[in-house]
């Protein structure tokens, strides 16, 4: 039943090519089915999924287990908020096709199954990037990601050629039985294109000119819900299947890369670049608490991504269709987007600031003072420049011709949604305990590969 | 303690709603709040502890309840004051919500002794001053950056700090944590106590952090400078004495000079420093608002003295000097937002002669500098008399001059202001000003009775003093009603007061009796064969202490360092652009530098 | 470095027949990184695809056997790995997607800066941006 | 300067494949299928013991398609296959947005020539019938839908080269139902076998023309929908998008 989630938006995608404005229509009822079917199915957490009814070994798989279903929720929720909230009708069709493949993603366990899932994702992203006629970035976005895409195919295919199978739990445990060197080196070739969606410098260059370039859409679908789906397949194969670490090079760079985006961010004029690069730093900050491979830094990996999912979306969403505006005659607006940046940054009462207390409390805990050291500095930089965007935003002088402050807001819909975020971070900040509960369950999933064997082998069906 | 701070939390939305019918209501429910607080705050006793919202978390020591009185007492008579005075603002419901929760912030600071609620309030705190900073004037966008960066240095080392410890002791609570803290080992001490102490000098404005406090305080909303310079300021000294003193500094660091520790020794040559730096750069500005700011500086460099020396009349001192600045401070940036309501201006050289018309606005700013420059019937002499006792005590000549050349120029700075804005001769475009309202009047009044009355008795404050003493196991300052005894000998307020009251008396009667100066308006001068256009430029205020600045103008400013600083990271920064603003071969060549990478360091 | 070299050689040459399609993603990446005309590394990326193609087609060949198809001339399975096979036939579609989505992207470019060479590209660019912060004023200078 | 930076760029990433993914890959030509699972699925025997196949002799297998690649692209693996043609779709229709957005009428046209008019009418018929044949016999013979419903393109593009007058109409329809249809077909698996994409035909006899099941039913859709998009790319990219 859960390959619903993949196939109604495909064959609805399919069935309204023509059919445009039916499709815009069709989106948010989609999503909000696949919500329906996602929760309905919740008790049967804990299967695997034959497609075509063929054993595991050797067709395609589904794996839906706690880890997919928090991810998926949380990935068709916000798709669900991004349906409603877009009104431009161009997009629907991508949309939905992009909906499917990121479930797909998240549920597939299948190396090659997955590449293909990604390169949906990829190309949907490119053409969604295209908003605002970003053509040359989107180019450099779609050649960039095209090279990298080819260590995942190879990644797969190496799989395939050393365990016999495309199944990830069998031929991960077939190579991890015999030649465990060879499941790091896999990794090595997926992480290479996983980081390219995942933003880290240098592969996440193409991401300020991407998300930049003024669009509502292209952000908030790339920075919340492409990227949180990105980080469940990297910490999927990186924490399930493998034992050991990926080579230093990887964590070094990430380091690297968490503190120069945000000098990049601190040096930029314009807040949409600013953004961007705060959403480099931010994933790459994810990224290396994964790369960490401590089961209290992922929990904590992961409750940082989502608060931190959730506040990009509520900044681009009000930076992609106000710009630089005065909040002083929007001032619900406003809030949303100070309450956001400032749980952002990780100011105690709001949801961020947990994240990071309790990432840095898992951190010192692990005697890991090197990422530690760097995510306070990194938080120093982007304290300051989100402090002065806010107090640009607020207290600027957005004056007309005729003196007075421009009065322009969020239409209503868009405006309930991202006040609705910005509260849903407050409460999280309040209660953190509501979603730590969570992440701790998915970090303790995650490691158990013992266990997302057992199904396998057991063969719960669905 | 957990009600109070409810009721402040509430009270904040309460404000802003209330604001939002009818502007006046706001500062009227934080005076409410404030006094609700200080007579609810009276009642409890010392070292309780209580719950906050089902966590064990709060504790106040007799430290933190002395701090928070003082803070109820400067925010009582910013609420009074802003009654009026909000109605200057274009956006008086934020303002409001946020001073209550500024209150909120720092109640809570002072009410914990675990690390991570301490910090939560202290960032709330900045976070809720840090909106009202840019509120009245555009240029302190700017400023405001910078002190929110410059308290994240110091907050960011204390969460550093926090959770080195927590990985150490797995506790949060202070309390708890000294008492094993020295089974650290040493550089760990170090690390650990030198990063929490950097919150405490960043936001006290200690030498080499202070580079904030000009602009912040001197483009802040008049009267929330008040609260800048005479509560918030104090959260660092309040963070600092309750390090040092919570803390065994005197047996975990060895000891150096004068029977003082080596940190100790350190925080006292920071004190020095920033003293002297606050008052040279007090004695250049122009702007009497950034010249209070300065002195803040200055003085927060005797409370650092004070406190660091740890014993029985140096902290004692401190801690009262906390008192006298944070009082002294209020007044003085009140009766400069009685000026600004009036005149609309902070520039020393546009103003001059408002004596005539502002008498009491000029009473609270003499007072005011009486008690900052230590003058002796005022409370401010006494604090610092305890530390000069101290230092004379242990023989630190070095410090003891800082300490006095700081004396000195308080003298010349507090004086430029006073000749500038209140004596002279009246300028022609404020003829009309009058005295501000009475409801503005009635917190300056309260202020200086508050300081003079506390000059005269000061045991109320002497004994919240000898109770942290106390609790804190440092030998307690002796004192007998108004007299105060050290080793060195004693110092007895209520004389000293009566004799002042005499001199004082003569010095009216002959005022009264002797024959009075001719009053010439600005506009009579004398020139020969030229027409004056700028009448300004004769008044005395302008360019006041030249022949001073001229000595040290072209001093290394480390407000200028720490731009340069910026700016290399921000280029940096480019760099990073520029790497971005390239094509996707260049992107494909990153590619290839990490494989190359990954083939030599797997 | 010279001994590391020399052993990773003797080790390539092990394996000779994945050569070429190799040596097809190099030239494809070589390319990519030097031309100055974005048609040439679109058609760049296409021939690193095709490299990988090759490859992977390479990686399920074996010697002596036939196409995996049952036939009068195979009545019986003697066949080659057939799933890279099936897995390129993917491959390929989704390369002919990519290829197919860049030069329309490109068609985009063309039309709005007029150029699909980079050196003139740059100057067109800059100033687009340069438009951009202009529109932006959003400065406030920490 | 430019070439050798990307000399050297290229054979970094030479030298990671050599040194790092090479000396982990069996010998060329030398793989050993016992340890694959195409094994077994070459003799479609995945679900029960281990049998040899006959071609035109073994009957009611649990897979039908003679061509073992098809079977495994269009059954074994069909997911893939669906994201396949997903990819396809939704790059075609990216290209049509993208194109539709155009500011300029920029219609490409060429000379007609006689000739290639009167070619094209003979050839047509030809192509198409060929394009059909490759994807009805996918499961017997190289071939499928991908490939026939490229020959049908091509058909396409010799129309649009020969005549300067002809549009292509109308290819939004099929790609609508073939593309719905073949999730159609995934979902009566779902509902009569109980897994998505499940064969619920009979299989018949392996290497005959009615065998393997919902096989050339999902290739023939394929088949009109990647005609269908091809087209609706080709003529999008001639006529500026929809």
């Amino acid at each position: 039943m859960i390959t619903l989630l993949i196939a109604v938006p495909l064959a609805l995608a399919f069935a309204t090519i023509p059919l445009r404005k039916l499709a815009r229509l069709i989106l948010p009822v989609v999503v909000l089915a696949n919500l329906v079917i996602l929760f309905a199915l919740k008790p049967h957490v804990g299967k695997i999924i034959e497609l075509g009814s063929w054993p595991a070994v050797y067709g395609i798989t589904l794996f839906f287990d706690e880890v997919a279903f928090y991810f998926l929720s949380f990935v068709n929720m916000m798709f669900l908020v991004i349906s409603l909230i877009t009104r431009d009708e161009r997009f629907s069709i991508p949309l939905l096709v992009m909906n499917a493949a990121l479930n797909g993603l998240i549920l597939t366990a299948d190396f090659f199954n997955s590449f293909v899932f990604l390169e949906i994702i990829a190309i949907t992203s490119y053409i969604i990037s295209t908003d605002k006629d970003n053509a040359l970035g989107s180019f450099k976005y779609l050649i960039f990601g095209g090279v990298a895409s080819i260590f995942y195919l190879i990644g797969a295919v190496f799989m395939y050629v050393q365990g016999g199978t495309l199944n990830m739990a069998y031929s991960s445990y077939i190579i991890g039985m015999s030649n465990p060197e060879l499941m790091k080196t896999a990794l090595v070739l997926f992480a290479i294109t996983l980081l390219v969606e995942l933003k880290v410098l240098p592969f996440g260059l193409w991401v300020p000119d991407v998300y930049g370039n003024g669009s509502a859409l292209t952000p908030v679908v790339l920075g919340s819900v492409v990227s949180t789906a990105t980080v469940y397949l990297f910490s999927r194969l990186s924490l399930t299947f493998v034992d050991e670490h990926l080579p230093p090079v990887f964590y070094y760079t990430v380091l690297a890369s968490i503190v120069l985006s945000q000098l990049g961010a601190l040096y930029q004029k314009n807040l949409g670049r600013t953004l961007a690069f705060a959403s480099m730093a931010s994933m790459s900050t994810v990224v290396a608490s994964l790369l960490t491979r401590q089961e209290s830094v992922v929990s904590t990996a992961l409750f940082y991504l989502f608060t931190d999912a959730l506040a990009k979306f509520v900044l681009f969403t009000v930076y992609g269709n106000l710009g630089v505006a005065n909040f002083r005659n929007a001032k619900t607006t406003g809030i949303a987007f100070t309450f956001s940046s400032l749980s952002l940054v990780g100011v105690p009462i709001f949801a961020g600031f947990w994240g990071k207390y309790y990432l840095l409390k898992a951190l010192f805990e692990q005697e890991n003072y090197v990422l530690a050291i760097v995510v306070l500095v990194s938080t120093l930089i982007e304290l300051a420049y989100v402090t002065k965007w806010n107090i640009e935003q607020w207290f600027a002088k957005k004056e007309t011709t005729k003196g007075e402050i421009e009065n322009i807001d969020l239409p209503f819909v868009q405006k309930l949604f991202v006040l609705l975020s910005a509260l849903i971070l407050l409460v999280i900040g309040l209660f953190p305990q509501l979603l730590l509960d969570k992440t701790n369950l998915l970090a303790e999933k995650l490691f158990d590969f013992q266990l997302y064997r057992d199904i396998f082998f057991g063969k719960g069906g669905m | 303690m957990q009600n109070i701070l409810l009721v402040a939390i509430i009270g904040s939305v309460a404000g802003y709603l209330l604001s939002l019918f009818y502007r006046r209501l706001g500062p009227i429910i934080l005076l409410l709040i404030s006094l609700y607080a200080f007579a609810m705050l009276w009642e409890i006793p010392s070292n309780t502890a209580e719950n906050f919202l089902g966590y064990d978390v709060l504790y106040l020591t007799t430290l933190g309840k002395y701090f928070a009185l003082l803070s109820l007492i400067v925010f009582s008579a910013y609420a009074i004051f802003n009654i009026v005075w909000i109605e200057t603002l274009k956006t008086p419901h934020a303002f409001n919500a946020l001073s209550i929760l500024t209150l909120a912030g720092t109640l809570g600071v002072f009410f914990t002794t675990n690390l991570v609620v301490l910090y939560i309030f202290w960032e709330l705190t900045v976070f809720a001053s840090l909106f009202i900073v840019p509120m009245s004037k555009s240029e302190a966008k700017r400023a405001a950056v910078w002190y929110v960066t410059i308290t994240a240095i110091g907050s960011f080392a204390f969460l550093f700090a926090t959770f080195l410890l927590y990985s150490k002791f797995y506790t949060f609570d202070l309390v708890e944590i000294s008492r094993n803290l020295s089974q650290l080992p040493k550089p760990t001490i170090w690390l650990v106590v030198c990063s929490m102490l950097t919150a405490g000098i960043a936001k006290s404005g200690v030498f080499p952090l202070h580079v904030w406090l000009r602009n912040v305080h001197g483009k802040a909303p008049d009267t929330f400078s008040a609260v800048l310079s005479g509560q918030l300021v104090k959260m660092g000294s309040y963070l600092i004495a309750l390090l040092l003193s919570i803390f065994p500094v005197t047996t975990l660091f060895p000891h150096f000079y004068g029977g003082v520790n080596i940190l100790s020794y350190i925080l006292i040559w920071l004190g020095n420093v920033s003293i002297l730096v606050g008052t040279l750069m007090a004695i250049k500005q122009n702007d009497m608002k950034m010249l209070i700011a300065f002195s803040t500086v200055a003085n927060s460099g005797y409370i650092l003295i004070g406190l660091a020396l740890l014993d029985q009349v140096g902290f004692a001192g401190g801690l009262f000097h906390v008192f006298n600045h944070a009082i002294a401070a209020t007044m003085i940036f009140l009766s400069f937002a009685a000026v600004v309501y009036r005149t609309g201006t902070t520039k020393i050289d546009e103003l001059g002669g408002l004596i005539h018309r502002m008498p009491v606005t000029f009473i609270t700013y003499l007072v005011g500098i009486i008690s900052l420059a230590g003058i002796p019937p005022t409370s401010g002499f006494i604090s610092k008399w305890m530390i000069f006792q101290s230092l004379v005590s242990r023989g630190m000549f070095v410090t003891e001059i800082f300490v006095f050349v700081g004396s000195i120029g308080s003298f010349l700075y507090v004086f430029r202001p006073l000749a500038g804005v209140f004596l002279g001769q009246l300028k022609s475009k404020y003829k009309d000003v009058r005295e501000v309202p009475i409801i503005m009047q009635i917190p300056m009044i309260l202020l200086v009775l508050v300081t003079v009355f506390f000059g005269v008795f000061p045991g109320q404050v002497l004994e919240f003093i000898v109770g942290a003493q106390k609790e804190f196991g440092i030998d307690a300052f002796q004192y007998e009603g108004t007299k105060l005894i050290t080793s060195m000998g004693y110092w007895d307020t209520w004389i000293v007061f009566v004799m002042f009251a005499v001199g004082f008396l003569i010095a009216a009667v002959l005022y009264l009796i002797t024959p009075k100066g001719k009053k010439i308006p600005l506009e009579d001068q004398y020139t020969s064969g030229e027409f004056l256009h700028n009448f300004d430029l004769y008044h005395y205020a302008s360019r006041f202490y030249a022949f001073l600045e001229r000595e040290y103008g072209d001093h290394p400013s480390l407000e200028n360092l720490y731009a340069s600083l910026v700016n290399a990271l921000k280029s940096l920064g480019k760099g990073i652009d520029y790497l971005v603003s390239r094509t996707a071969s260049a992107y494909v060549f990153w590619l290839g530098v990490i494989l190359l990478l990954l083939w030599k360091g797997w | 470095m010279l001994y590391d070299l020399s052993e990773m050689f003797r080790e390539a040459l092990s394996v000779p027949y994945y050569y070429l399609p190799l040596f097809l993603v190099s030239v494809g990446i070589y390319g990519i990184v030097s031309q100055r005309n974005l048609f040439k590394q679109l058609v760049s990326l296409g021939l690193i695809d095709t490299g990988v193609n090759i490859l992977i087609i390479s990686l399920g060949y074996i010697q002596g056997m036939e196409a995996p198809i049952y036939s009068a001339v195979t009545p019986i399975a003697k066949f080659v790995d057939p799933l890279p096979q099936a897995l390129v036939l993917t491959a390929i579609v989704i390369g002919v997607g990519v290829l197919g989505l860049g030069a329309t992207l490109l068609i985009k470019i063309h039309e709005r800066y007029g150029t699909l060479e980079l050196d003139e590209l740059k100057f067109s660019k800059e100033h687009q941006r340069w438009q951009e912060i202009m529109d932006d004023e959003g400065d406030v200078g920490v | 300067m430019r070439r050798i930076w990307a000399i050297l760029v290229a054979l970094s990433v030479l030298m990671f494949f050599f040194y790092r993914i090479m000396p982990t890959l069996p010998e060329f030509g030398n793989v050993e299928m016992f340890r694959k699972s195409t094994f077994d699925i070459i003799h479609k025997s995945t679900k029960g013991p281990y049998d040899a196949r006959e071609f035109k002799k073994s009957k009611n297998l649990e897979e039908g398609s003679a061509n073992v690649v098809t079977s495994i692209v269009v059954n074994y693996r069909s997911f893939d296959t669906l994201g396949e043609v997903t990819v396809l779709f939704i790059s075609a229709f990216g290209a049509g947005l993208m194109l539709g957005s155009l500011r300029s009428n920029r219609r490409i046209t060429f000379d007609e020539h006689n000739v290639l008019i009167t070619a094209s009418g003979v050839a047509l018929p030809l192509i198409f019938l060929l394009g059909s044949y490759v994807f009805i016999h996918g499961h017997l013979s190289p071939g499928g839908g991908f490939p026939g419903g490229t020959i049908l393109a091509l058909g396409i593009l010799l129309l649009a080269l020969a005549r300067n007058d002809f549009q292509v109409a109308g290819t939004k329809y099929v790609e609508q139902i073939s593309g719905a249809g073949y999730v159609v077909v995934g979902l009566a698996g779902l509902a009569i076998s109980g897994a998505f994409l499940a064969n619920f035909l009979p299989t018949g006899t392996l290497g005959e023309l009615f065998s393997a099941g919902v096989v050339p039913f999902v290739y023939a859709l394929i088949g009109f929908k990647v005609g269908a998009e091809l087209a609706g790319l080709i003529s999008d990219l001639r006529e500026g998008g929809a």
